[in-house]
């Protein structure tokens, strides 16, 4: 590779309020060249690269480009530089279209104003450079997490960068989309483009890598290439070794009992006809592609949505329609797949983040059990390793992957026995997964069920006893976790038709009506049932 | 692939001009709705005089709005546009008798105050960091307070530039010119400029437009200064049609304008709103006190009825858009 | 009680209802006027309409070493326990243009309003040839000079069956809503040939909104003669107005307030009188 | 994993409390700068009487924001607290007087209206979908046109046991014990109570709030249901000052409520707020008006100062906190 590195991060450290979070890290890019930063959650990579983007400034150390020493007051100044990112953290504008959105900060403008075609133009072939076929006129807040998180790419790509940081971009997709980013990722190294990738997905490393970063506690811990295999890879981010990434004991019950049992449920727009049953001790894997409809069921039978037709029993009781209060007092516990905008009230503490399922249930005569929340939250948080300053911290300043932990471990305080998990371990790194999978372990050895919809396949086969697969918002097949393979999932998943097909197929999902509209046809209410905005339309009370 | 997507198009699109359109009108159904309440309730609704007679009240209060919107779409608040339309006025018509400025420069004087004014509030609230609540509720007092203080609490009579804006062009009531011609302006910013396009992001998503590198601060220093400018039109408005500034001219009509930005379908947590539905939203306000006159309700129970028209006018949009408000 | 001592001279306060009605301004320039040539400090302060402020105020200047309290009540009955706070004190209070009910006051200097409205009525009535039709502009709704002006405009129209008052409309004692009121009423009833407004603000808003019509074949009648009134009257789009001489009245209570100080005897109360203001006499107030 | 949380726990912790102490009295340092200043300017600021006269005079808006306080947390606004106050002390004193029921029963029946008014606000937002802007705003217009109604405009004479509220309680005025009284029960309430603690939540993410379990709509209802009793209270504070209801009692106060809300570290965007520091705020409006009156300061000016240091003293609190508010 050439010796003369783009940009170096050089020695840097940085501290928020006392607490260090990078201390005395060097790492550097260099043309046509992919370093990935590798960590466990809350190791810093994301502070490491923003400060890279302009958006923090290193409290030490220096950011050497092109061998002169920079400041970056603002992203301005690192795009000007050829910097371009893409945060973990979504940074769209809802309310704008996925034109304006790729294009924010850089209109195209004649003669004063806004160009609109150019506007157009420039964003679609932003968006067709990673295959993401929307109409670039639609509100962003109306696309899914996934294609959201593609425009996001789109807009990073628009600025045609010499550096590009990607972190975590693959964490919502799934992996036809990640396949079409890495083919634009390695176009761009052909191109001679620096590449500052972060990753929880270990098998991506030596897919697009070249040589990896490894962060712990925000200290560097060696620099390996990227061919490194998994298990070292591991043992040097978590620091110890891990065995076995999917742990999976299901327990030795004798004919278990029937703990969830949904009967031909179906919700106009989003889902039909599905049935199934989960037993004590059982984990039920529901696989699909983006746009099966996996969330809008989860959704549905914990409460949050209304559904058309057919009936959620636990332990034998009904529960009543879009009736979230009624399904948590049954049992259930909802991971959802949006942990910022429906997991979580990033203002409040970890504390009270945690104790939300709980606070009417341990109440007495209506008084918050302040002190037994304390504690149950502070065991959770142990349990969960949860990585915080302290207890009373706005759990929007934690790690992604330390938020998705908090959203899990508010389940685990309420005792819930039948957890629905959307994308449960997005974003989160391998060490805390296998601690979710041993969580799953202990609830299915204390006689819980658990409903575990996921695109990570490897996770899906790793962790179910009996696996389900969706297509269209039906089930498409049922397989048992000796039959299951990738493939055998994917035929199911996408049986009589291409993947492209598919895909067009979900673009018309996405971009079809609202249920809320009387002329919907069967799966356009998909994302209307799934977008936040819509969801309160389904509860007619 | 291809015949996929273009077969998908077509539905997309219908959608978001949907969108759009209620979007634009906000509660355009509810107006229409009081509007054949009141044809039906009596003949003199809608009779060409009474119809130019709404066009010049609606006048004030939609300018004062069309500034607002920018305001609210940027995510803030600005309580100050009622006083500071005052203050304008009435430095116009100082300058003009005190002073003794020629007419014209009045107007421009008057103007300029409620740049001026507007701008203090977009640095107070984006460099020196208080709420757009309080900046600008700051602002309402100081503007009376000095209003009050260069009128000595009397009226004062305008120049004849700005009487001038409150009187006729041939049959056309120049109220009515001024206020189309604003509508147009404010819509061609916020629709049509980068600056326009950047108050929806700063309302939509502080942090993300700061990340795509726009200039917040700066961008929040010019949309209040905007509302500054509108307000001050609105205030020489105002006192064109009294031939005086007024001290407590436009008192209370804050509250107004943002209603009428909100009935426009608008929210106050910012990134949405249109010039269309503020025009609509202040329709909305003038319309039923227009008829509330016409049909001689008591004063008592105009107030009940203006609270439950406005309260329906939003609710039918409301139930039309079937989104959550909170 | 709380550093009266520190005052220096002999302290007055005036407490005003609002400072933003010419009427009022008018009333404490001629309190100032009488003060500076009586040599004592007055502190005027100004409730700004609303009858808590004044409380407020009043209980203020009982703490802040006040030798006598000239108050002019945003509400009659509303200034009754603060003025009675002030008689614990035995704190001297005068009253100025409306009552106190339910406390005692040294001296009331007032002009009654409601003689003022009979007289409007008669006045408008005769300009109107005693008949057609009127209408009545409010002030805010809820305040005793829109009662009290309202009531007597009544009062006096009785006596003329041939005029029927055919709208009651608030305009808030504001021009501008004034003239959209008017205007919009106008529209209902074209024929109307008298227009009542319960002050002078109000009754320039619709002169503006009668334009030719107002003083030709529409007569208008307010109340105050504040300075833009009296110069409608001498225009001639104005056909009376009720005027109340505003200095005098704070001229008398600053006056009433010395000799009081000065343990006289005063009047418990001093009326000044409300006069007709027309073309023919307006010579007489416009200095 | 251990050793590194207590070691940064320490500091952590100081971090946190010294953001809680902010957090807990928004504008305090302003306040203590204000009150010094005036001692220093007169004698008569520092008597115990002024100090008694303050506190009298912060009751009413105190006790209205304490309610408002509930709705700002839960990420509203109640624009009609001042036109329920107005209306719940009428018909306290209508019930009294016209229908001549005894003195305590109007006391309840005066609360009674407030927490209506209340709810009907909450549902309109909750399940109505109506923003609460436009919820309350036709609030404020009914509940004003009904007082005015009911009154026929005129002030009716309170009940002796609604006056006694005015009154004294030996030697301790009672809008004070009330004010320290309801200051009590609504802290209690946000911080110790279910409903109360939710509030936070809903405010911050609704969203969450609702897929976590809680009731978001009852919670919306409860919460609006209380800024309306609080209000009914503070109407019933200051009928009993007057020993009589008003019709434009409390005119305006709305935005003196919301101002003393913000001004004591609340975000209008929800999930922020405390009760001791909407006491600051309310004070911070008071003592700058008492001040003024000692100092006799011309009414006209007294705005432009009002406004002025409304800026200063939200001013010294943001340089303290050092944070982005927009
Ligand atoms: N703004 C902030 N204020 C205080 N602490 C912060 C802030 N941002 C990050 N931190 C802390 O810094 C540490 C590193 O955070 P960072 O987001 O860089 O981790 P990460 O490696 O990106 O984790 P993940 O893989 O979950 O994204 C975490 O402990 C986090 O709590
Ligand atoms: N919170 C959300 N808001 C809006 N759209 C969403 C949301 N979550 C998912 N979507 C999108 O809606 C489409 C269908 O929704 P759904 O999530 O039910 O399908 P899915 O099979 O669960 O896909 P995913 O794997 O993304 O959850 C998907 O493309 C998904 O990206
Ligand atoms: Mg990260
Ligand atoms: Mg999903």
């Amino acid at each position: 590779m050439n010796p003369q590195p783009l940009v170096t991060l050089q020695n840097v450290g940085k501290i928020f309020g006392q607490v260090t979070v990078i201390k005395d890290v060097t790492v550097s890019v260099y043309a046509g060249h992919v370093q990935v930063l590798l960590g466990e959650n809350g190791a810093g990579k994301s502070t490491l690269i923003k400060m890279m983007a302009g958006v923090y400034q290193p409290d030490s150390g220096a950011i050497v480009v092109d061998g002169a020493v920079v400041t970056l007051p603002t992203t301005r100044a690192a795009e000007d530089l050829g910097i371009a990112t893409i945060h973990q953290e979504l940074n769209l504008v809802p309310t704008m279209s996925v034109a304006e959105n790729v294009m924010l900060g850089r209109m195209p403008t004649r003669h004063g104003m806004v160009d609109r075609r150019a506007l157009r133009n420039r964003a679609r072939a932003a968006l067709a450079l990673i295959g993401l076929d929307v109409d670039v006129d639609t509100p962003v807040g109306e696309l899914g997490i996934a294609k959201q998180q593609l425009v996001e790419i789109a807009k990073a790509l628009s600025i045609n960068a010499r550096i590009l940081i990607l972190d975590e971009p693959t964490a919502a997709l799934t992996r036809h989309e990640t396949e079409a980013l890495f083919a634009v990722m390695a176009d761009l190294r052909r191109r001679g483009v620096a590449m500052l990738f972060i990753s929880h997905h270990l098998d991506e490393i030596a897919e697009v890598g070249d040589t990896v970063t490894v962060l712990r506690d925000g200290e560097f811990v060696a620099e390996v290439p990227a061919s490194t295999p998994e298990a070292e890879l591991v043992r040097l981010m978590v620091g110890r070794n891990i065995e076995d990434q999917f742990p999976r004991r299901a327990p030795e019950l004798v004919n278990p009992a029937e703990i969830l049992a949904v009967d031909k449920l179906g919700a106009s727009g989003s889902f039909s006809d599905v049935s199934f049953t989960v037993h004590a001790g059982e984990v039920l894997g529901i696989a699909g592609l983006v746009g099966a409809g996996r969330t809008e069921l989860i959704r549905a039978i914990a409460g949050v949505d209304h559904y058309d037709s057919g009936t959620v029993l636990v332990r034998g009781h009904r529960l009543p329609k879009g009736n979230i209060p009624a399904a948590i007092a049954a049992g259930i516990g909802h991971v959802p797949e949006d942990r910022k905008g429906q997991g979580l009230v990033l203002g409040a503490s970890v504390n009270d983040n945690l104790g939300y399922a709980t606070l009417a249930s341990t109440a007495r005569l209506g008084l918050a059990d302040f002190t037994g929340q304390r504690r149950r939250a502070q065991a959770v948080a142990e349990k969960l390793r949860i990585r915080m300053h302290t207890i009373d911290q706005a759990v929007g300043a934690l790690s992604g992957g330390n938020q998705q932990k908090a959203v899990f471990g508010r389940w685990i305080i309420a005792a819930s026995t039948v957890l629905l998990l959307d994308e449960p371990t997005r974003g989160v790194d391998v060490g805390a997964k296998v601690e979710i999978y041993e969580l799953m372990n202990a609830i299915t050895d204390a006689g819980g069920a658990i409903v575990m919809v996921s695109s990570e396949l490897p996770e899906v086969l790793g962790m179910s006893d009996r696996i389900l697969v969706m297509r269209d918002g039906r089930i498409a097949g049922e397989l048992s976790t000796a039959e299951a393979t990738q493939d055998a999932v994917m035929t199911l998943a996408a049986r009589e038709a291409g993947s492209t097909e598919i895909d067009a197929i979900v673009d018309d999902i996405e971009s079809d009506e609202p249920i809320s509209e009387p002329n919907s046809t069967t799966i356009d209410g998909t994302l209307a049932a799934v977008t936040p905005d819509n969801a309160p339309t389904h509860e007619k009370e | 692939m291809t015949p996929m997507s273009t077969t998908t198009l077509a539905p997309a699109r219908r959608r978001v001009d949907y969108k759009k359109f209620l979007a634009n009108n906000g509660a355009l159904v509810g107006l229409v709705v009081l509007c054949l309440a009141l044809f039906i309730a009596t003949p003199d609704f809608l009779t060409g005089q009474n119809l130019l007679n709404i066009g010049i009240q609606v006048s004030t209060v939609a300018v004062l709005a069309f500034g607002m919107t920018f305001v609210i779409v940027a995510g803030g608040i600005d309580l100050s546009v009622g006083a500071v339309a005052a203050l304008a006025a009435m430095v116009s018509s100082w300058l003009f008798v005190a002073a003794g400025l020629p007419g014209w420069l009045t107007l421009l004087g008057g103007l300029a105050t409620g740049l001026l004014a507007g701008m203090v509030n977009g640095l107070a609230n984006a460099y020196g960091k208080l709420p757009s609540f309080i900046a600008t509720l700051a602002m309402l007092s100081v503007a009376r307070g000095l209003t009050l203080v260069i009128s000595d609490g009397r009226p004062i009579k305008t120049a004849p530039e700005v009487s001038f804006l409150g009187g006729n062009l041939g049959p056309v009531p120049m109220p009515i010119v001024v206020l189309l011609l604003s509508a147009v302006v404010a819509s061609f910013v916020l629709n049509r400029t980068v600056i326009g396009r950047s108050m929806y992001a700063v309302g939509g998503n502080a942090e993300a437009a700061r990340l795509s590198g726009l200039p917040v601060k700066r961008i929040l220093v010019t949309v209040f200064a905007l509302a500054g400018l509108f307000a001050a039109l609105a205030g020489l408005l105002l006192a064109g049609r009294l031939d005086s500034a007024q001290p407590q001219a436009a008192a209370g009509y804050e509250l107004d304008a943002i209603a009428a930005v909100v009935i426009g379908g608008a929210s106050l947590s910012g990134g949405l709103g249109k010039i269309s539905g503020t025009f609509v939203g202040a329709l909305v306000l003038v319309v039923i006190r227009n008829g509330l006159n016409l049909l001689n309700v008591t004063s008592f129970w105009q107030q009940v009825v203006i609270g439950l028209v406005i309260a329906l006018a939003v609710g039918v949009d409301v139930l039309r858009r079937k989104t959550r408000n909170s | 009680r709380g550093g009266g001592d520190s005052a220096s001279g002999t302290k007055i306060v005036l407490a005003v209802s609002t400072l933003n009605n010419p009427f009022f301004v008018e009333l404490r320039d001629g309190a100032q006027a009488a003060a500076t040539a009586a040599g004592v400090q007055l502190n005027i302060v100004d409730a700004q309409n609303d009858s808590a402020t004044q409380a407020n105020q009043l209980a203020t200047a009982a703490s802040s070493g006040a030798k006598l309290v000239i108050v002019n009540p945003v509400d009659s009955d509303a200034a009754g326990s603060a003025v009675k706070a002030l008689n614990t004190a035995n704190i001297p209070v005068i009253a100025v243009d409306r009552t106190v009910n339910g406390a005692t006051v040294a001296s009331l200097v007032a002009s009654d309003n409601v003689a003022g409205g009979k007289q409007a009525a008669i006045e408008l009535a005769t300009a109107m040839g005693e008949k057609g039709s009127v209408i009545d502009l409010q002030g805010v709704s809820g305040t005793s000079a829109s009662r009290d002006r309202g009531a007597g405009f009544e009062e006096g129209m009785k006596a003329y069956p041939n005029i029927t008052v055919v709208a009651k409309q608030t305009a808030n004692f504001d021009r501008a809503t004034a003239l959209d009121v008017t205007t919009n009423l106008l529209q209902a009833h074209p024929d109307v040939t008298g227009v009542f407004a319960e002050n002078d603000e109000m009754a320039l808003g619709a002169v503006q909104a009668l334009g030719s019509r107002a003083g030709t074949d529409i007569k208008v009648v307010g109340f105050d003669g504040t300075t833009d009134g009296l110069a409608a009257i001498t225009a001639g789009t104005l056909a009376a107005t009720i005027a109340q001489q505003p200095a005098e009245l704070g001229k008398l209570a600053i006056e009433l307030a010395v000799k009081t100080l000065a343990g006289e005897k005063v009047d418990a109360t001093v009326p000044v009188e409300v006069v007709t203001v027309t073309k023919t006499n307006v010579g007489d107030f416009t200095k």
